[in-house]
């Protein structure tokens, strides 16, 4: 791994973390409002990923998608100030944190409602295929999206027809509350591929260099006109699924939910069933950025000086971001009228108002 | 003997109910076991009756929905839930092309016991894909029955005729409603399901409303009452069937019509309401039935205007004199 | 120049004439390809396109109109025919979720070039669960729009512009128009794609109409005549928008109105176009506007129940009559 | 193979076949409309998996589903009358060819909607787990329905929660005109169980025994509480895929669009993707009937006056099935309401109509 590779790699690995822990905080002070779900613990998938990708490619994503949207480009300004719901985000505040788009970076979408990525991508890459680029589309999702139907239509139908696209799967192994033992008769994620003849396979999702060597191997097939290939990223979310879901239902409800239950039995479901505690976290292995730290100075690339500076600078533009953002003016109703393509409000047939 | 209840305990307790009375009631949705629910609903009811009768599912809301459909056919009575309203467009041929059709493709031999759940509306900051509103589709669907409570009384009360009822019942709760409080008598007789509710009598216009809006028009008729404009405020508490007489009654009498829904206004709740009045009391009308109504856009995000793309209680006040021709001076 | 086309034809023709003329459109669905689609109107066009143009799908509904959508979103102009409406209901989100919210959502950075064609109503003896209408449905939706071609001239200018636009438009094909035919000249100008068509003048009240029954209300229009009843009819090829200043137009003429749809009454289309009339013209009326549409049952099989389960011209006649005050005596 | 269930096969199949081809002729002569899916070719599916099934046993199938109504034992006068559309069809003429229920027998419909026998046997099946009773659900389903969505889910939830139901794809190659090369990334079936850990096998589905035996054992694991499984029986339509089908669009569309195209890649082309030809049908084999006949004479179970008997008998059947769905009077309005359980029309609060 080149030295520019692994800075940005850095670079973007501690901007992810300190963006999304600064979002959770502008959350708690009521600037931004709304689902707002987190990616820390799960940054080296966005970035290994993303990182491997060409200009030409696209990016389809789910509602848990600042951190593929700031490493895909997009300025942090514009990301932050569209969590605020302002008008200089990068959809005018209509979209919100659910919902990034960036045409221009072929940023195809924050998609809300599980399963959405899969037949969007699957159109995206049909038009390449039809016009014989040499594009590729990346399609994230979760795991709580493999159950949904669209990923089989989808899958089917961009194996029978060879068309370039990377699923990519977020495994974090939680759709909500629901753990996937519970959710999937199947938890290995990428062997659900076997049924669409798609060539899948696990890959460590907690390693950036790992996810990065992974993507390129499959855009190299991708590109060769092979068709669709999948990949399972093993990872793990370090805070609740979103903010309005701060781990604090896990003593009051789950626990309320055990009442009158074996106690050996609830330390059983509490193991198996329950949310990440500190503890399960720290056994996951060392902090996913940390890890990459440690890589950095150790393959001498960095010394820590050059690390404190990279630190520095994400800081500092979180900082700037947060502050463009609260600064932004809030969108007007004509603004979100012309948003709108089709538009019967205000329009007549004379095309008076 | 009442007590006081948010409309999630209500429907909890409705749930509970029917739960330990009737061992072919059972519920199924994302997260309504070890979780409790999105909005708590199901709080409880994993521990108490087992993931069998407490079922969390996967992200399936075609599949489980259609799952229901078919547990209803063998008798039993499930409660889906399906965790917001803005994913039941997944599993709408499950609702419309089996639930309500099956009774009566099979000649009438096949009871419908199913209840659907579905929290909707414009909430907080949601955005367009989260905000949804589905009244409008689903009441064009013959063989559907519709609640639309607006109060935690209401709440208790529906869920457990819905589930009593061997019809399919679909219960559109309003998010935001969830943690409102509210008087609840457990052991009152309830009013038949599709009966509307005159929630103030008044003599000068009728405000007619349902689910979060009626509450909106409450406090509206509250405000012109000040100025000594008296509306009848009627919460149809139904949608399908709508309670036509009780609506019929009061324009009789006032003369004057208001809709008030947060339901785009184009092909929305309201316009049926309105052509149905219109045509059973045209000659008890003073002035042209009027709407207020969402705008016609998906929801923004940005808070002032999402708030400005739904009624609030002044754009009520302000159509309902318009509409008695007392419009403040300028 | 005009020529002799069955509906169909206009739309393959209004197809091949789009396909040939950018390269950007292509088509997709189950059957449109080697076997020319189940209603012929893409007959021929896999052999002269081949099949990534023409592309034959597998039973996916949502995962074929989503790639739709994802198609769209990189400028291409997809048309997606769901073999018939019935089974849009399966993709529902794709064209609600996304089509029409994705535009808004991004702040208007994306255009949607998608047409999404799909034949509908009730045919005959396709039984419940293939006899649907989703008009209801649809246009409710803020962001989508819809046209509803009576001839094979409509059906081929709206099927181009709907190509031609940057905005989601769906075409509802009636099943039973397919095979009609009518004059079509292919080199005229169209009208704007959503203005109405006055299909005859009259002075005694105003037909209201779309699809198929605009037909209906035409050979009414005919039998009224002959008793000197006089009526307007308007077809109004666009259900969304709708071309209202036609509407109000002809109502300050007749000061009647009568909506003919095959759509069940509860909350059908006609609800919002009785509505939004009444609003408008209230003071220009002297009758309650009225409808005839379909029952609130699900489509039964049997041939004359089927019949008797929809308006005939009979029924179009009938109300038209009591409108005007000039029922046939007993 | 015991004398009286050969019979019982014998019986059904032929029964089955003249059954189907009145159901045609009458078509012909206008007493039946609308959609008409026959079976013929595919008889040893229905009569070996429902012979296999037990009485508290449930069957959800799809429209193509007359044959199976009669293996189930309703009487071939109330499913000839539904086709009909008369009064004393099984469902009062309100539901019709594709739309046959038996409460009594739990026949539990016929499912127009490609794909929506999968949520309903699952949902059945999720009723019996919960009671812990003994039977067990058929889902039947053809080549063209394993791209639903539905499909997917349902299997997944089938096999997470060890449901008993028996998924039974009717393989007959076709999607009305698309062969299953150019529907489906997979062309065997039974691979698409191996993404939710439920057993699958192939297994011919133009022998009856076989269909039976291979039935039997499915149901017997079932039972046992290992939950769901997958049968796919390769089989064959011996028609076009409706009445509306007749197989004159093969020269007239299909040839109509080859027009133009290099005449060798046509001849591929038809071979690989077009209707079957006659003499297609009679390369798939002999036919399955008169195999079966062949069979019940070679084992020595029946001579050829025992099987002219049984084809007399089933002629006697149908001929007096069609002429009972003839004399039967169409419903009356007051029937189709009265089927209705929730009527809005004819109901106001008062009770009153
Ligand atoms: C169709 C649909 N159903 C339910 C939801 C509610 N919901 C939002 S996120 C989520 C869990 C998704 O889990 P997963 O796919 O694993 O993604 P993760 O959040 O873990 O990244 C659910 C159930 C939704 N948004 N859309
Ligand atoms: C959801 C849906 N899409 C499309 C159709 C139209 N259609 C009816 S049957 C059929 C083919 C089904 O093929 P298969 O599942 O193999 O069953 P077969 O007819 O071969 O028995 C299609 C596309 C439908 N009824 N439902
Ligand atoms: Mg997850
Ligand atoms: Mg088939």
């Amino acid at each position: 791994m080149d030295r520019e590779t692994l800075h940005r790699f850095l670079h973007d690995m501690l901007l992810a973390r300190a963006f999304e822990e600064r979002a959770a905080q502008e959350y708690s002070e009521g600037n931004i409002a709304g689902f707002l779900h987190l990616y820390p613990g799960e940054e080296a998938v966005a970035v290994g990923v993303i990182h491997a990708t060409e200009p030409g490619d696209y990016i389809a994503t789910t509602y848990r998608e600042h951190v593929h949207a700031l490493v895909r480009g997009i300025p942090p300004r514009q990301v932050m100030a569209e969590l605020f719901g302002r008008r200089d985000g990068v959809c005018k505040g209509m979209g919100g944190s659910m919902h990034l788009f960036d045409r221009e970076r072929r940023f195809m979408g924050g998609y809300a409602i599980v399963g959405e990525t899969f037949p969007v991508a699957t159109g995206i890459a049909y038009s390449i295929a039809l016009r014989q680029l040499p594009e590729a589309v990346i399609c994230f999702f979760g795991d709580g999206a493999v159950n949904q139907g669209t990923f089989h239509e989808a899958l089917n139908m961009a194996s029978l027809w060879k068309l370039p696209v990377l699923f990519v799967c977020e495994n974090n192994h939680y759709q909500i509350g629901t753990e996937i033992h519970r959710h999937s008769a199947v938890v290995n994620v990428y062997k659900r591929a076997c049924a669409y003849n798609i060539p899948a396979e696990k890959v460590n999702g907690m390693d950036v260099i790992n996810v990065y060597e992974a993507t390129r191997h499959a855009l190299t097939q991708i590109r060769a006109g092979n068709g669709p290939q999948l990949l399972e990223f093993e990872t793990y979310r370090f805070r609740g699924h979103s903010m309005a879901d701060a781990g604090s239902y896990r003593p009051r409800v789950e626990v309320n939910s055990q009442t009158g239950r074996d106690p050996v039995e609830t330390v059983i479901h509490e193991a198996k069933l329950g949310y990440p505690t500190q503890a399960e976290i720290a056994a996951a292995g060392p902090d996913l950025v940390e890890q990459l730290v440690g890589h950095s100075a150790a393959v001498g690339h960095f010394d820590d000086r050059h690390i404190e500076a990279v630190r520095d600078e994400v800081k500092r533009i979180v900082d700037d971001a947060a502050q463009f953002a609260l600064s932004s003016p809030p969108p007007t109703m004509d603004d979100a009228w012309s948003s709108l393509y089709c538009n019967r409000q205000h329009e007549t047939l004379t095309g008076a108002a | 003997m009442t007590e006081t209840l948010q409309c999630w305990q209500a429907l909890n307790r409705a749930l509970d109910i029917e739960m330990s009375s009737d061992e072919s009631v059972f519920t199924l949705g994302e997260d309504v076991g070890l979780y409790g629910g999105t909005y708590r609903v199901t709080e409880g009811l994993n521990a108490k009756y087992g993931e069998w009768r407490v079922r969390d599912t996967p992200i399936s809301e075609g599949g489980f929905t259609g799952l229901g459909v078919g547990a209803a056919l063998t008798g039993m009575r499930p409660v889906v839930e399906i965790m917001t309203i803005n994913f039941a467009l997944l599993a709408l041929d499950a609702i419309i092309n089996m639930a309500a059709k099956i009774p009566f493709m099979s000649g009438g031999q096949f009871p419908m016991p199913l209840v659907i759940r579905m929290p909707g509306g414009v909430a907080r900051q949601l955005a367009a894909q989260h905000s949804q509103r589905l009244e409008h589709t689903l009441m064009n669907v013959p063989g559907l029955r519709i609640a639309v409570p607006a109060t935690p009384q209401d709440a208790y009360w529906q869920l457990r005729q819905a589930i009593a009822s061997d019809e399919p019942v679909i219960l559109l709760e309003h998010e935001l409603l969830y943690f409102e409080p509210g008087e609840v008598d457990l052991a009152a007789e309830p009013p038949p399901m599709h009966q509307a509710a005159i929630r103030r009598t008044g003599t000068d216009l009728t405000l007619v409303s349902y689910s979060r809006m009626a509450n909106l028009a409450a406090q509206a008729a509250d405000l012109l009452a000040k100025d000594n404009i008296r509306a009848e405020v009627i919460d149809l508490r139904s949608l399908s069937p709508i309670d036509w007489d009780t609506c019929a009654a009061s324009l009789h009498k006032t003369h004057r019509l208001l809709v008030a829904e947060e339901d785009c206004r184009f092909a929305g709740a309201g316009a049926e309401i309105i052509a149905t009045l219109n045509e059973r009391c045209f000659y008890d009308l003073d002035a042209a039935p009027a709407r207020v109504a969402g705008l016609d856009m998906p929801t923004p995000f940005n808070a002032e205007l999402e708030a400005a793309s739904i009624p609030g209680v002044s754009d009520i006040v302000k159509a309902a004199r318009r509409l008695v021709g007392r419009e403040k001076p300028l």
